[in-house]
């Protein structure tokens, strides 16, 4: 196994991060958030950018589809640095979910039709499999895809769609008669309902999406191993961008800490705080270990990735939490202002932290891997 | 109407009667000003039933009862949801050390108003620059004859909005060590100069206020205790407040209490799930013991032991009670803690709840500051090697403010 | 509610702290630990002081059988003070399972016939409910009383008996072909081995009992009934002792921060230290007030003690470990000899801890009586 | 026999094959001679077969390999349990010391001998009084001539009972600031005046011992490193010993490691249990967050970035993974972790793992050392004001004693 970047992941990592300082600073967050730059909760123009001048969306696409052909760990680079800054863009729905899925399902026409578009940045996906009451994890049960007419129509509720009210398309995992299986809805297809839930993380939107009598086209593909590839492969991506978001409060809390006075030493000087840090030192050490394996496993190890993916969401997920609720607390006072940056991680690392499931399920996740 | 002569269980049904017949069913959907009405009227109904200042004394408009009559109106007001909030700072802190520290013309001038709500307090102690370090504080108030001018910035206001006065904590001598040189002032509100802006903060809400005084003046009257004696003021006003926020009642409504979080595991169906059971086991089992430790500081200081530094055990056990609870929401309700419909009000405050979470560890004094208190005044632990107790104000570096 | 001890209980406290400061040194109850001063696992001279000097023994029994009649608070006192200093007497066993268990019995002769010698200490008793694999809250399935030959028989293993090998008499809890009941054996009954077991604690023996057609004494009353009544009064008993060690072991850490110094300075000055402190002082003053109010609702309101013994339990055990285990890390290397009592207390808190059944089992109880 | 061209693939076949071969099957129930016996022996074959030292040079005996060799070795070795414990000082602290500090007669003398197994070493530096702040220590060696005379009392000293050979750190200069007056030696533990006592820990074994010096004489080329540099010199063999405390393999057998404690909840009919489940769970993810830290760090030291102070990272997070253990254990097993049959021996070895924990946070360095390290070395955060690091030792306190 390899855990450690080489030379052209650095470079990578390092033209991303440079790019993003320049065109994703906090304000620019900010502006979007507040919907005072943009109307439609993300930075297309940054998209836009992201997609054709660096070619970080479809980083995964195969070059026949448009894309560069690289791996996951390449992904997970990016999405390290975009969890870093936090940059409200649809990289979780569409160059993860929506470009795994299609590169899981069967369906070569919709591979050849789509794949080119999302990495192009032309078009958003989003995949939908959360319903209301369950989660990720417990999938779809209520939502049914049924031949009327002639056509394929979708009834039914979907949840927590990550970009769901932006995306231009809508890949949907759905009960048949016959088992279940993906369609794929049009996200202005009639029947189709798009309202935008209350968040949290105010730079990620999440929908519910209703499906009345929904014209949905059919998906090729062994519906149960899709979605098994694409939560496995979104799990890692996720815990990239809560590792780059470990990384970035703990420089935020280290900095702080050395040109804070109180009682007439920094405040890094104390043990209480110096401790505190240390504590997030290696919970950052051991997540970016954890999500490093599981990059991994997704590119030279798939048999070992559904372990690695549970283990690398157990490790991360409470320590990106931890690690920004300590830094909102060892800021004190401004950690605890709307104008410090420190909440939006914090809403970002408790989102993350639940946005497939809750920690039990991770858990009893892990455990039914490990066999036990 | 007189209490005097009066069993515990008489006052006890006193309280209760008048309670149920005068607390307002439902604040919800007023407007700030029409909610500050109703508690306005509310305290002055309070007031004039005998019910507010129990063991304050009579001569400046308290009821000068003991701690078994306060015991016992705490526990019937704990069945409630008074509309007191504006009123928790000057009950809590303000009206308390008045008492102790006040002037007979002070106490005389401002006790009655105070407990009958016709005025408001808020307490102006830290500043950016100070805020662990209380006594590190800027602003200044500088002699001006007889008067004095405060020029400064205070944070972290509660209440600052509606207050009609404020106890400020400001610095009147540099030249000395930073502890020796602050007194406490009564400070006017509507004085000129006296500026406030409400402060957002990561709940998106703005339930604090920055204060700016610009060349504000005060009569020589405004001193609480003596010049220059400000930070034994302070302690003093802050150990009453500790008190006040460690010992306060958990409302029925709480998103994040036990008991709104079981009902919440109902309705979502998980209450029989054996590790949410396990879950909400354990935050009952902290949230009562400190309940029950509360009760016992309030029966020992009932038979004279007062609770002194102990009332930072309430304090850093109610933040870690809080983050436990974090914790097990998120089991509970799954994603649907991190997004949920728009009618989905109860989602919605269970959300907030889990934002305002690290105020509890910060506000009042960080974990940091009351493990130092326990460590220090209980536990008789030496002090660090103190680098700034004894050099002048004027030499020190603090906060992140680069000096010249 | 009384959460605070009245003048008479501190009076008692007192005297018995004074009584174990001059009778039950470290060095006597190492004496009897290693059998170098007794050979029968405890300090036979003491308890008997104990008993009839003191009257401590039968603290709860009703004066009619020779006890004091006084209340569960008393003996929590009382059970806090040998907890503080780990002396090695069968309290736990004789004067809490034993006399409970014959106090919630409606077996009048047992009564009058056997409380007087407990609260006498002529006769240690001891209580026997859980099996092997299981844990006192499974309670008993395996072990059968059946008449034989016109008197009853027990067969059957039962282990975990504190001072089970010590015990003149035991209590069984036992299955018989109508249901649960309980039996009285004498400790040297033919076909009954006892065996003590391999412990943790150095101080506490617990033994294995192996019954085979062990002739029995049938007891009068519900037995179900009184194995829960007798469970809820020793958890509050043990919670008791709990504490008191964990008052024991802040006072020797704090007074050890204060006299040590590394680096220039007492370590107690150090917030690593201190803050250490403060957690074990905020631990041990919550499970002090969970305690009171078990204690309190034993003796006022014992609709209440199934729920309050519950939360004391899973207030203070986990918190007493925690408590020992800081104790000796923040010893250092002293902490960690044999020489230093630090590990003393660190073994009875595990042991403690899991004496009657595991963490879970304690919560989901618990969670039981809260109506979850 | 000779790699010399060996791909890394026939260098693991090389490596499986021999430790196929050689590792004695059971040890259990050798006395401790016969065990030292066997450990020599497999020591010495090891090393005759060119498989200890593989990356140390091979001009002292070493086999002048890479990394990616030490790593599919230690890849190799982790399926078995090796009877090397008694060498693991020598290996792991001394020897590699001795590479980077020793002179070429001291490498040339003593680097062969140890790596064969032939001759053991242990570390001499706690003392009662020096723990944490190994620099505080007393233990004393003066001058006579060339040569010098030890006195003093050491701790802790792992193997001391079998040892040949041990790393003193001793005050050569106790009238300057603690660091600066200390020195290190080579001391022949066969030396008359050197008496070693077992240590009882709380497990109730003797793993340690005392080592008491009374008037022993070391010559002069006994010194490693420089007179007076000492502090430098055990600075290189502490990281070298946090690096093989955190690094070490964890064994299949370990009573409280993941692999063992599912089998013992199979046994005991309750890993089905959802709690124990996902206790389980979090104790594997624990376990392997930091087995998988290891390795990176291994993968950066063979890329050219040693690991430095993030050796602490690993020591800190191994005693957390094993407190958790603890936890998970008593879940696991019950009541039956604190009480057993005689003949059970796995909750026997349970039993002393469960008291052997509290070492994990104190030996090699407190938790709160590793946490100063982390804050300190790899963070930059300020140290705190030393009040004793530029007082010269004589005016110290140090430990608990008083000085007249």
């Amino acid at each position: 196994m390899q855990l450690v970047l080489d030379q052209q992941q650095q470079e990578l990592r390092t033209a991303v991060r440079k790019f993003l300082a320049d065109h994703s600073p906090p304000e620019r967050v900010r502006a979007v958030m507040d919907g005072s730059d943009v109307t439609d909760g993300y930075d297309r123009e940054l998209w836009r950018r992201l997609a054709t001048e660096l070619g970080l969306v479809g980083l995964v696409v195969p070059e026949q589809h448009g894309g560069s052909g690289a791996g996951h760990v390449e992904r997970c680079v990016v999405a390290e640095e975009l969890g870093r800054v936090l940059t409200p863009v649809p990289f979780l729905a569409s160059a993860v979910l929506a470009v795994d899925t299609l590169l899981a399902l069967d369906d070569v026409a919709a591979q050849a039709e789509l794949l080119p578009q999302l990495a192009s940045g032309d078009l958003v996906g989003a995949v939908a499999v959360a319903e209301p009451g369950g989660s990720w994890y417990t999938a779809a049960t209520g939502t049914t895809a049924s031949m009327r007419d002639g056509t394929w129509v979708l009834d039914g509720c979907k949840t927590h769609v990550v970009s769901g009210d932006v995306a231009e398309f809508v890949l949907v995992h759905a009960r048949t008669p016959e088992g279940t299986g993906w369609f794929l809805a049009s996200g202005d297809a009639p029947g189709l309902r798009r309202t935008p839930l209350r968040t949290l993380d105010p730079t990620r939107q999440l929908s519910r999406l209703d499906f009345a009598a929904t014209p949905v086209r059919p998906l090729a593909g062994d519906a149960a191993a899709v979605l098994a590839a694409v939560t496995d492969r979104a799990v890692v991506a996720l815990a990239a961008e809560q590792v780059g978001g470990m990384e970035r409060v703990l420089e935020m809390t280290t900095e702080y800490a050395k040109v804070r006075v109180q009682f007439g030493r920094t405040i890094g000087s104390y043990q209480a705080v110096k401790h505190g840090c240390a504590d997030m030192y290696s919970a950052v050490e051991q997540a970016c270990s954890a999500l490093r394996y599981a990059a991994w496993t997704a590119d030279h190890d798939t048999a070992q990735l559904p372990l690695a993916a549970a283990l690398a969401q157990v490790v991360v997920s409470p320590a990106y939490f931890q690690a920004t609720a300590d830094t909102v607390v060892l800021h004190g006072g401004i950690g605890y202002t709307w104008e410090h940056d420190a909440h939006l991680y914090y809403k970002r690392a408790k989102t993350s932290e639940l946005l497939f499931g809750s920690g039990e399920q991770q858990r009893q996740r892990l455990a039914d891997r490990l066999g036990i | 109407m007189t209490l005097v002569g009066q069993s515990i269980e008489e006052f006890r049904g006193t309280v209760r009667a008048w309670l149920e017949a005068n607390v307002p069913t439902s604040t919800d959907g007023l407007a700030p000003g029409e909610l500050l009405d109703v508690a306005k009227r509310f305290q002055a109904g309070l007031y004039d039933a005998g019910l507010a200042g129990i063991t304050w004394p009579a001569e400046f408009g308290g009821q000068g009862h003991t701690a078994a009559e306060q015991q016992a109106l705490d526990e019937q007001a704990a069945r409630f949801d008074l509309p007191t909030s504006p009123f928790r700072i000057g009950m809590g802190m303000c009206g308390p050390t008045l008492l102790d520290l006040g002037t007979p013309e002070q106490k005389a001038r401002h006790i009655r108003p105070l407990l009958r709500g016709e005025e408001i307090w808020c307490q102006l102690f830290s500043e950016p620059g100070a805020g662990s370090d209380v006594a590190s504080l800027q602003a200044r108030a500088s002699r001006d004859g007889d008067a004095w001018v405060v020029n400064g910035q205070k944070v972290w206001t509660s209440g600052a909005q509606w207050s009609d006065f404020g106890a400020l904590l400001a610095r009147t001598d540099p030249d000395v060590p930073k502890h020796r040189g602050l007194t406490m002032f009564i400070v006017d509100m509507h004085s000129p100069g006296v500026t406030v802006r409400p402060l957002r903060d990561m709940t998106g809400r703005a339930p604090f206020n920055e204060v700016y005084f610009d060349d504000v003046r005060l009569p020589a009257d405004a001193v609480i205790g003596e010049v220059d004696a400000g930070w034994q003021a302070a302690v003093t006003m802050l150990g009453h407040e500790r008190v006040s926020i460690g010992g306060s009642v958990r409302q029925r409504t709480d998103p994040l209490g036990f008991a709104g979080l079981v009902e919440l595991a109902r309705d979502k169906g998980c209450a029989s799930d054996p590790v949410v059971r396990g879950e909400l086991a354990q935050l009952y089992a902290a949230e009562r013991a400190l309940s029950l430790f509360n009760t016992r500081l309030q029966q020992e200081a009932a038979a004279g032991s007062p609770p002194g530094a102990r009332g930072s055990v309430a304090k850093l056990a109610g933040a870690m009670v809080l983050w436990r609870a974090v914790q097990t929401a998120g089991q509970v309700a799954g994603p649907e803690t991190v997004a949920w419909e728009t009618d989905d009000a109860r989602a919605g405050e269970l959300a907030t709840a889990i934002n305002a979470t690290p105020a509890s560890s910060i506000a009042g004094g960080t974990n940091q500051v009351q493990r130092n208190i326990i460590g220090e005044r209980i536990l008789g632990l030496p002090k660090e090697p103190g680098s700034d107790r004894d050099i002048p104000f004027r030499e020190l570096k603090v906060g992140t403010q680069r000096r010249s």
